[in-house]
């Protein structure tokens, strides 16, 4: 495959909007699953699967609420964030291999999409001039600013090992040397990228979803303001970024199912398969969240410091054995 | 003889020279700003047309600078440079129309700062080493001087002043000589030379000559351990001095190693490259985690300076490195990278410096600790920082992220090299690379997030107003190219290309498609920032569409979440400091910030506090344990020195007679 | 009658001598005597030589030198002297022993460096150049570590006459205009100093050279 | 005519000055002999270098390039200093602290001075050069004691003592030159004559002259011409002689008096030069230009008295001076004359500018005297634009010169010489930077006077300074008397 096919066909666009839609649905249900296998973990019934969904729409309906202060960017923010989710959701290779714009769809631009996404949501919390939101902002921006370069380490010692950072070419390399998956650099990397994901996405042990204590709150404070359908908007859009980020994870590193044609059956099949293999890795991570606590603020860096040396172990050990 | 256009540009500049020291205060600045930013457009006629023609244009004469002889030349390299200089000239020139204070409307203040545009002008064209050094002294001194027209109130611009002036004049001494060198081996002191016998050169000399060079212009790019001037001189200077010296004084320094070490030297040793890249590393991280610790906006900007310069240094250490080692195509897309990063550096820290100007002028102030809420009362200021934070942090579709895209594949592509050097230098330039990037996001947000948003934390902050309208019609200017070179990033690659065939000499040609994405040939890798953008505004609309449509119910405001307290001021807010606190503390062995808590109790009792200070203060870790070491034993020893001279005429006597018992002892 | 060799080899003699006696006597009023007769000594040198080249002009230089250094030179040290009530270097900063041994390494020092000098004409003239040379060393040497204005004076003259010794013996005199002037200024050098001295003791009441310090860094 | 003109001129004045009482009439007419010599001054270096050198009083004076340059920075500096002298005057009479007689004795003295200078560099014979230097030091101590203060007194001993040494030594390596021009190698002995210290026969004979005696007289003469000069470690008196004297008479000290001598030593450098080689005058110039330096530099950093600032300044381009003759090319000497009429203009200028600050404020004591430029904004600019000027920035003349004479000291092969001189001027710079932060920079106090300066004394200082800088870009007016110049001593 060469750079210049051009990047949109019609059916690249269809598989775009497939991968959205599949994460715009999928990330809330993605979310319902884990929050039901916790509780069955703990022995509870727990809340249906499609839980976020209801919330989503009974959210939705309420009234917009905007704190005294805030400017237009708590109102921008929530466009952002959710859209920067669904472009960098629409271009990544969760479904197939080529999307529309997957020419585009450079690691790079993946991560800084999302980037844009946090520094819009850092910034929202600052908008209201409180103490909550502003310590939330704090947290998540060092929380990622010390996983940014993580994952980028641990991105590029795939790249090197494919000679592009085209992140759909990567998964097709991958596809082609089946080796590839248990080579050491690729673990090396998929340890780093879980952290990482973790991290962002401020899953337990970083940061506990659930919690309703100001004090503790990394990405909940900053979401304080947000009430009704713009508290939707941001719910919505970390559910698309957990849902994109654990199929990315998933597709670097077991891409089987993902199609390599968009014609035909391979596209429902590969989103047959993406949602099989995303809702397993969600599991495992619940499982391990219910086994574990979250970790005092002070020591998420060391986590993540290990996710950095983790990936530049990868980085290296791809340079030793190539 | 035709005098080129871009001579006539710089004349131009020197009539605004002789405006500002002559003409009455009345129309004094209105007439520099229009001679300076005449000369400013003149030159980019004349950058533009030799960077779209490719070919050179030249100028000598020996009657004009005695015993060396004035020799200009604008090629391709050079005029990416002098565009980059009268693009900021021009809006700095525009900005300072109505920004000019009392102390900037003096003969000397408007003198200087025509001479100051006029020898950054002049740096890039200069053909001999006479000439070179003749502007960019110029340029040093009269930066300094305007470093010091606030010089009666302000302390601390008198001690940058210092600290610049020496910095700086080391650095020129050793550029000097470094070229002095060259130059006298190859027979010659103009580049043409230097270029033409530096491959009869010994590898020794060509070091020594680089090694010198380096120091010097290394210094000027503000790279870590050289930087100490920069946060210093930065935030004193008045705003467009600052938004010129950022955005194109600091990359004349990246300009002399291209010049010295590329196009001079056709390329040299490996080593040095590798030295480069190593400043480069140094620079990103220290710069990027100063540039978050810091309160101070102005010195905030200063250290992201020295962040992204030390990017562009990678960029050029990359170049280099993979050059000599036979990577040339690679070599080129690193070169081009470094150029596009410097070009949209000047645009978006020159726009950065001109808004914190802007902030200083309404607020009073340019300490984040005390601002806020900045975007409720002057709009435009905040959209166009906005603009340019958001540039800097690299966010798509914006132009920095088309920069370190570039800087990136470059780094990437470069690591198929066979050389371990090499290759071990690129990986500390990517983990660089990785790390600083997210720091840079963090000092942004910061600004932007205390500066703009929020409540405002000072009377100043609660009761500033807009700027001038031309105030910012400037920062739009600057604006401008974070938005179009982010979006179609390929506009500026052919252009950045003839530059870069003029660096690496004898250029293969880049591995960049043309066309307004970028793309590149041969290797899997391209970017359409205006299909992403595109498809983002789509995803916005749908959403909005969607919200429009569910969302039906009004808009109310209320009180924010206050965790039950019912009063709320802007003093609880986070501050900058405290913004930065978490990371600081994870890098504190780095940082080694100075925190101070003081608490005074009431006289009754222990248990109650009466009041508590804190302070947390981070300043030059190289400066302190350095810098200042070496200050201090100068200081020693001229303290020592005085004995010499202790007034006794016997002394004096005794050392004359030891002179001549010595040289007959010797001559005996 | 003494043969031209002798007489060169006794009135040259004379001059280091006499340098050597400066250094050694504290008494500053000896000053006065020792400098007359090394500037008579002097005038004989080059009377010797005016005599042995059948040199006019010499002639003329050895009266002129004889004159204006066996007489008005010591005279006006007499003039400042007589004003000094202190008239003994009583603290010299190297003392009397240190520095005739100082003197013996300065004139072993001359005799090694004049080689170079002698070599290039070996005469009767030239090989008694390190005596010169050996008076001004040790005049040199005298300023250093004298006390006293006056000491100085006499330090600066002893370092002329050795040069004027050195003149005569290796090239028998300059041109008569350089040495017209070269007299001229030394003459005028003393009356400086002189005027000087005297106004330095209305101002300060002492002729103490360590009062000399109030400029410094 | 010409030449005997340009002596007689300066010294008819003198004696009128003598014979008419004080008036400031007197000080103008001085002022204007000057402006004459100055005159003469182009028309001779017109002619020199047109015509080549000329003679006169049956070759006693003789004029070439070099000498015509030198009459053109004598004449310069001493126009700008009598302008001073006669404010100087003006002011001290009407303080009491100088009675009309000595008013004379001062306008005496200085036109001595002056004719003895321009003596020193038209004598023919080096031997008339080395009288008429020692003539200067007779001339300028009373000029140096002029105060009458202790101080002044105790500046000026120390000035003729160390200096009288110090020539005399420079008398002694003539007369050793002298020896050996009659007895020059693989030749008869030549009978000595008149001429036989004429510089042109010196150097017809040089490269025949003995190299052990010449080594041995260079080597006196720089000893002896460096004290005068102020290379260190000869330099002693300079500081203090420079600090105490009125200021136009250190402007003529600093400015022209150090350079005559370097005049000197440049003339027998050249016979050196063609007698031993370049390797013995450069190894004995680049000890004394180095170690001028770095005592310039360790004495300017802990300085606290503006004018011993610019004295230890002067040592400093001295030594500048020193090593860029040891280069010895033809761009090295005429950058190193170009920086002598720099350093001359730049230095009169700062010398006269301290010198109006020290009348009016009493002190040279720099802490004392802060926060000029918001004090006395005209005198302060002109003093900070000085001392820009001063530590070789452009577009001031002594950054061409400086520049001219670092790469000729890189082209024979001096790199590690310059790197030196570097680390030294770096440093120089420093403590040039801080002591002008303290004395021009900041607020001063509440209660500090804002004074303005008379614009006669600033229009001088300020046409003196656009001079240097107009020199500093363009220089075509002086470029073939400098290469004229250059070519009479360099190798």
């Amino acid at each position: 495959m060469g750079a210049a096919d051009t990047s949109i066909t019609a059916m690249g666009v269809v598989a775009s909007l497939l991968q959205v839609a599949a994460i715009v649905i999928g990330g809330p249900l993605l979310l319902g699953l884990m929050a039901k296998v916790r509780a069955r973990v703990e022995g509870r019934v727990g809340a249906p699967i499609h839980q976020p969904l209801l919330d989503l729409r009974k959210q939705m309906r309420k009234e917009r609420i905007h704190a005294e202060h805030s400017s237009a960017v708590l109102i921008v923010v929530p466009f952002v964030f959710v859209s920067t989710a669904a472009v960098a959701g629409a271009i990544a290779p969760l479904v197939t291999t080529r999307p529309a714009l997957a020419t585009s769809a450079d690691i790079l631009v993946i991560v800084y999409l999302l980037l844009a996404g946090s520094v819009a949501l850092a910034l929202a919390g600052l908008d209201a001039g409180t103490a909550f939101g502003g310590m939330g902002s704090s947290r998540a921006m060092t929380i990622g600013a010390l996983a940014e370069p993580a994952l980028l380490l641990a991105v590029v010692a795939m790249s090197i090992q494919s000679g592009t950072s085209n992140v759909p070419a990567i998964v097709a390399d991958t596809l082609n040397h089946p080796g590839w998956s248990a080579s050491p650099q690729r673990l090396l990397s998929l340890g780093a990228l879980i952290i990482v994901v973790v991290a962002e996405t401020g899953r337990i042990p970083v940061d506990n979803p659930s919690t309703h204590l100001e004090l503790t709150m990394i990405h909940e404070a900053m979401t304080l303001e947000y009430a009704g359908p713009e508290l939707g908007l941001v719910s919505l859009g970390e559910s698309m970024r957990l849902g994109l980020l654990l199929a990315l994870t998933v597709n670097l590193f077991i891409p089987w199912g993902v199609a390599e044609q968009t014609g035909g059956l391979a596209i429902p099949l590969g989103l047959a398969v993406l949602i099989a293999k995303v809702a397993m890795l969600g599991v495992l991570i619940s499982l391990f969240e219910v086994r574990s606590a979250k970790l005092r603020l002070f020591q998420v860096p060391e986590l993540l410091a290990g996710a950095f040396v983790l990936a530049m172990l990868a980085i290296v050990a791809g340079l030793v054995t190539t | 003889m035709t005098i080129p256009l871009f001579v006539v540009g710089l004349g131009i500049g020197v009539a605004g020279v002789l405006a500002g020291a002559v003409l009455p205060a009345r129309i004094r600045v209105a007439s520099i700003a229009l001679l300076v930013s005449g000369a400013c457009l003149v030159e980019l006629l004349a950058a533009g047309s030799v960077l779209l023609s490719g070919r050179s244009r030249t100028f000598s004469s020996t009657a004009i600078l005695p015993l060396a002889g004035l020799r200009l030349l604008l090629d391709p390299l050079g005029a990416l440079f002098v565009a980059i200089v009268a693009f900021v000239g021009l809006a700095a020139t525009v900005y300072l129309v109505r920004y000019a204070f009392a102390g900037l409307t003096t003969r000397s203040a408007t003198a200087c700062y025509a001479l100051f545009v006029t020898s950054l002008l002049a740096v890039p064209a200069a053909a001999n080493t006479g000439s070179f050094m003749f502007s960019w002294e110029l340029m040093a001194i009269s930066s300094l001087l305007l470093l010091l027209v606030e010089h009666r109130h302000r302390q601390s611009a008198r001690e940058a002043a210092q600290w610049y002036g020496v910095m700086t004049q080391m650095g020129a001494a050793s550029i000097l000589l470094g070229l002095l060198v060259l130059g006298s081996h190859a027979g010659g002191q103009t580049f043409a030379d230097i270029k033409s016998s530096a491959a009869g050169l010994s590898p020794t000399v060509r070091s020594v000559g680089f090694m010198l060079v380096l120091f010097g212009f290394s210094s000027k790019a503000g790279a870590v351990p050289f930087h100490v001037w920069l946060p210093r001189a930065h935030p004193e200077a008045p705003s467009p001095v600052s938004a010129l010296m950022s955005g194109a004084m600091v990359s004349l320094g990246i300009y002399g190693i291209i010049r010295v070490g590329g196009d001079l030297l056709s390329g040299g040793l490996l080593w040095w490259w590798v030295l480069v890249i190593a400043m480069g590393v140094l620079s990103a991280l220290f710069g990027a985690l100063h540039a978050t610790a810091s309160s101070d906006l102005k010195r905030l900007l200063a250290y992201s300076t020295i962040d992204n310069m030390g990017l562009v240094l990678i960029g050029v250490g990359a170049s280099g490195a993979l050059w000599v080692t036979g990577r040339r195509d690679v070599a080129v897309l690193a070169m081009i990278a470094a150029l596009f990063i410097l070009v949209v550096h000047a645009s978006f820290k020159g726009c950065l410096f001109l808004a914190a100007g802007a902030i200083e002028r309404s607020t009073g102030t340019r300490d984040l600790d005390q601002l806020g809420g900045l975007i409720h009362r002057m709009k435009g200021t905040a959209s166009v920082f906005a603009i340019a934070a958001f540039s800097i942090i690299a966010l798509p579709p914006l132009s920095g992220f088309a920069g370190e895209w570039l800087l990136f594949q470059s780094l990437l592509h470069g690591f198929t090299d066979r050389n371990t050097t090499t290759v071990i230098a690129l990986l500390a330039g990517v983990v660089a690379f990785a790390l600083a990037g997210g720091l840079t996001a963090v000092a942004f947000v910061k600004a932007f997030g205390i500066g703009f948003i929020g409540r405002a934390r000072s009377p100043g902050a609660g009761a500033a107003t807009e700027v001038a309208g031309s105030m910012v019609a400037a920062m739009v200017l600057l604006a401008g190219p974070c938005l179009v070179l982010g979006v179609v990033p390929g506009l500026a690659i052919p252009l950045l290309a003839k530059a870069a065939n003029v660096g690496l000499p004898s250029a293969t040609p880049g591995p960049l498609v043309r066309g307004p994405n970028l793309e590149l040939a041969g290797y899997y890798g391209a970017i359409e920032p205006a299909l992403l953008l595109v498809a983002l505004v789509v995803a916005g609309c749908l959403t909005w569409g969607v919200l429009k449509l569910v969302a039906r119910r009004a808009t109310r405001r209320a009180e924010a979440w206050g965790c039950g307290r019912e009063l709320q001021t802007s003093r609880m807010q986070y501050t900058a400091t405290s913004f930065a606190e978490p990371l600081q503390r994870v890098f504190s062995d780095v940082l080694r910030p100075d925190i101070d808590v003081e608490v005074t109790h009431v006289a009754e009792s222990r248990f109650y506090e009466k009041a508590l200070a804190y302070s947390n203060e981070t300043d030059d870790a190289i400066e302190r344990s350095f810098y200042r070491p070496v200050a201090s034993a100068f200081r020693w020893w001229g303290e020592r020195a005085r004995r010499i001279q202790n007034g006794s005429v016997h002394r004096y006597l005794a050392f004359g007679f030891a002179a001549l018992v010595m040289v007959l002892v010797v001559l005996a | 009658m003494i043969g031209y060799a002798a007489a060169l080899r006794l009135a040259s003699g004379i001059v280091l001598l006499a340098a050597v006696a400066m250094l050694w006597r504290r008494d500053l009023r000896a000053a006065v005597p020792v400098l007359a007769v090394q500037g008579v000594a002097l005038g004989v040198v080059a009377g010797t030589l005016a005599l042995h080249q059948h040199d006019v002009g010499l002639g003329v230089t050895a009266f002129l030198v004889l004159i204006v250094k066996g007489f008005v030179v010591p005279l006006l040290v007499w003039r400042v002297v007589r004003r000094d009530p202190k008239i003994r270097e009583t603290a010299p900063l190297v003392n009397v022993t240190a520095s005739l041994v100082a003197a013996a390494v300065l004139i072993v020092l001359s005799f090694v460096v004049s080689a170079k000098i002698t070599a290039l004409s070996p005469s009767v003239a030239t090989r008694l150049v390190p005596l010169g040379v050996a008076t001004i060393l040790v005049g040199y040497f005298l300023l250093v570590s004298r006390r006293r204005a006056v000491s100085q004076i006499v330090g600066l003259l002893l370092i002329d006459n050795g040069i004027a010794l050195v003149t005569f013996l290796v090239t028998s005199g300059v041109p008569l205009i350089v040495e017209l002037g070269s007299a001229l200024d030394v003459l005028l050098v003393v009356v400086v100093l002189q005027v000087l001295v005297v106004n330095l003791r209305s101002r300060l009441g002492t002729f103490d050279l360590d009062q000399l310090k109030e400029l410094h860094d | 005519m010409l030449l005997v003109s340009i002596l007689v001129i300066p010294l008819a004045t003198g004696l009128i000055a003598l014979v008419v009482p004080w008036r400031p009439l007197v000080g103008w007419m001085a002022a204007v002999s000057d402006a004459i010599v100055l005159a003469l001054g182009i028309g001779l270096a017109i002619r020199t270098t047109s015509r080549g050198p000329m003679n006169a009083l049956h070759g006693t004076l003789r004029a070439d390039a070099l000498s015509a340059f030198m009459v053109l920075v004598i004449g310069t500096v001493a126009l700008a200093a009598a302008l001073q002298s006669v404010r100087y005057l003006r002011v001290e009479i009407a303080r009491g602290a100088c009675t009309p007689k000595r008013a004379t004795l001062y306008i005496v003295l200085v036109q001595a001075f002056v004719t003895c200078m321009l003596g020193a560099v038209l004598a023919a014979n080096l031997g008339v050069l080395w009288v008429a230097v020692e003539a200067t030091t007779i001339a300028t101590t009373f000029l140096v004691g002029h105060r009458g203060t202790s101080k002044a007194l105790e500046a000026s001993w120390k000035y003729v003592v160390l200096c009288s040494v110090g020539i005399a030594l420079a008398f002694l390596g003539t007369v050793l030159v002298y020896f050996a021009a009659i007895h020059p190698g693989g030749g008869p002995v030549v009978a000595h004559g008149v001429n036989t210290l004429d510089w042109t026969s010196l150097m017809s004979v040089a490269h025949r002259l003995n190299p052990d005696v010449l080594r041995l007289a260079m080597a006196l003469i720089v000893l002896g011409y460096g004290t005068k000069v102020g290379l260190a470690p000869m330099h002693s008196w300079l500081p203090d002689a420079h600090s105490q004297a009125p200021a136009p008479v250190s402007a003529l000290m600093s400015g022209v008096l150090l350079s005559v001598a370097f005049y000197a030593l440049l003339r027998f450098k050249a016979i050196a030069d063609a007698a031993l080689g370049p390797a013995f005058p450069r190894t004995l110039l680049v000890v004394v230009g180095i170690t001028s330096l770095v005592v310039a530099a360790s004495l300017l950093l802990g300085q606290r008295d503006y004018k011993r600032l610019l004295a230890y300044s002067s040592i400093e381009h001295m030594g500048l001076l020193a090593l860029g003759a040891a280069a010895g090319s033809a761009l090295a000497i005429a950058a190193v004359l170009l920086h002598v009429l720099g350093h001359g203009i730049t230095k009169a200028v700062l010398f006269l500018a301290s010198g109006e600050l020290h009348q009016s404020e009493g002190t040279s004591e720099i802490a004392k005297v802060p926060a000029l430029l918001s004090r006395r904004p005209a005198l302060g600019a002109i003093m900070a634009v000085g001392l820009v000027a001063l530590v070789g920035f452009p577009p001031f003349v002594l950054f061409a010169s400086e520049f001219s004479m670092f790469r000729a000291e890189v082209d024979v092969g001096m790199g590690w010489v310059v790197a030196v001189t570097f680390i030294c001027l770096v440093v120089i710079f420093a403590a040039i930077a801080s002591q002008g932060r303290r004395l021009l920079l900041g607020e001063p106090a509440v209660d500090a006077v804002q004074e303005t300066t008379p614009r006669s004394v600033t229009v001088p200082l300020v046409i003196a300074l656009a001079v240097c800088g107009l020199l500093g870009v363009i220089a075509w007016p002086l470029q073939s008397l400098l290469h004229a110049a250059a070519h009479v001593v360099a190798r």
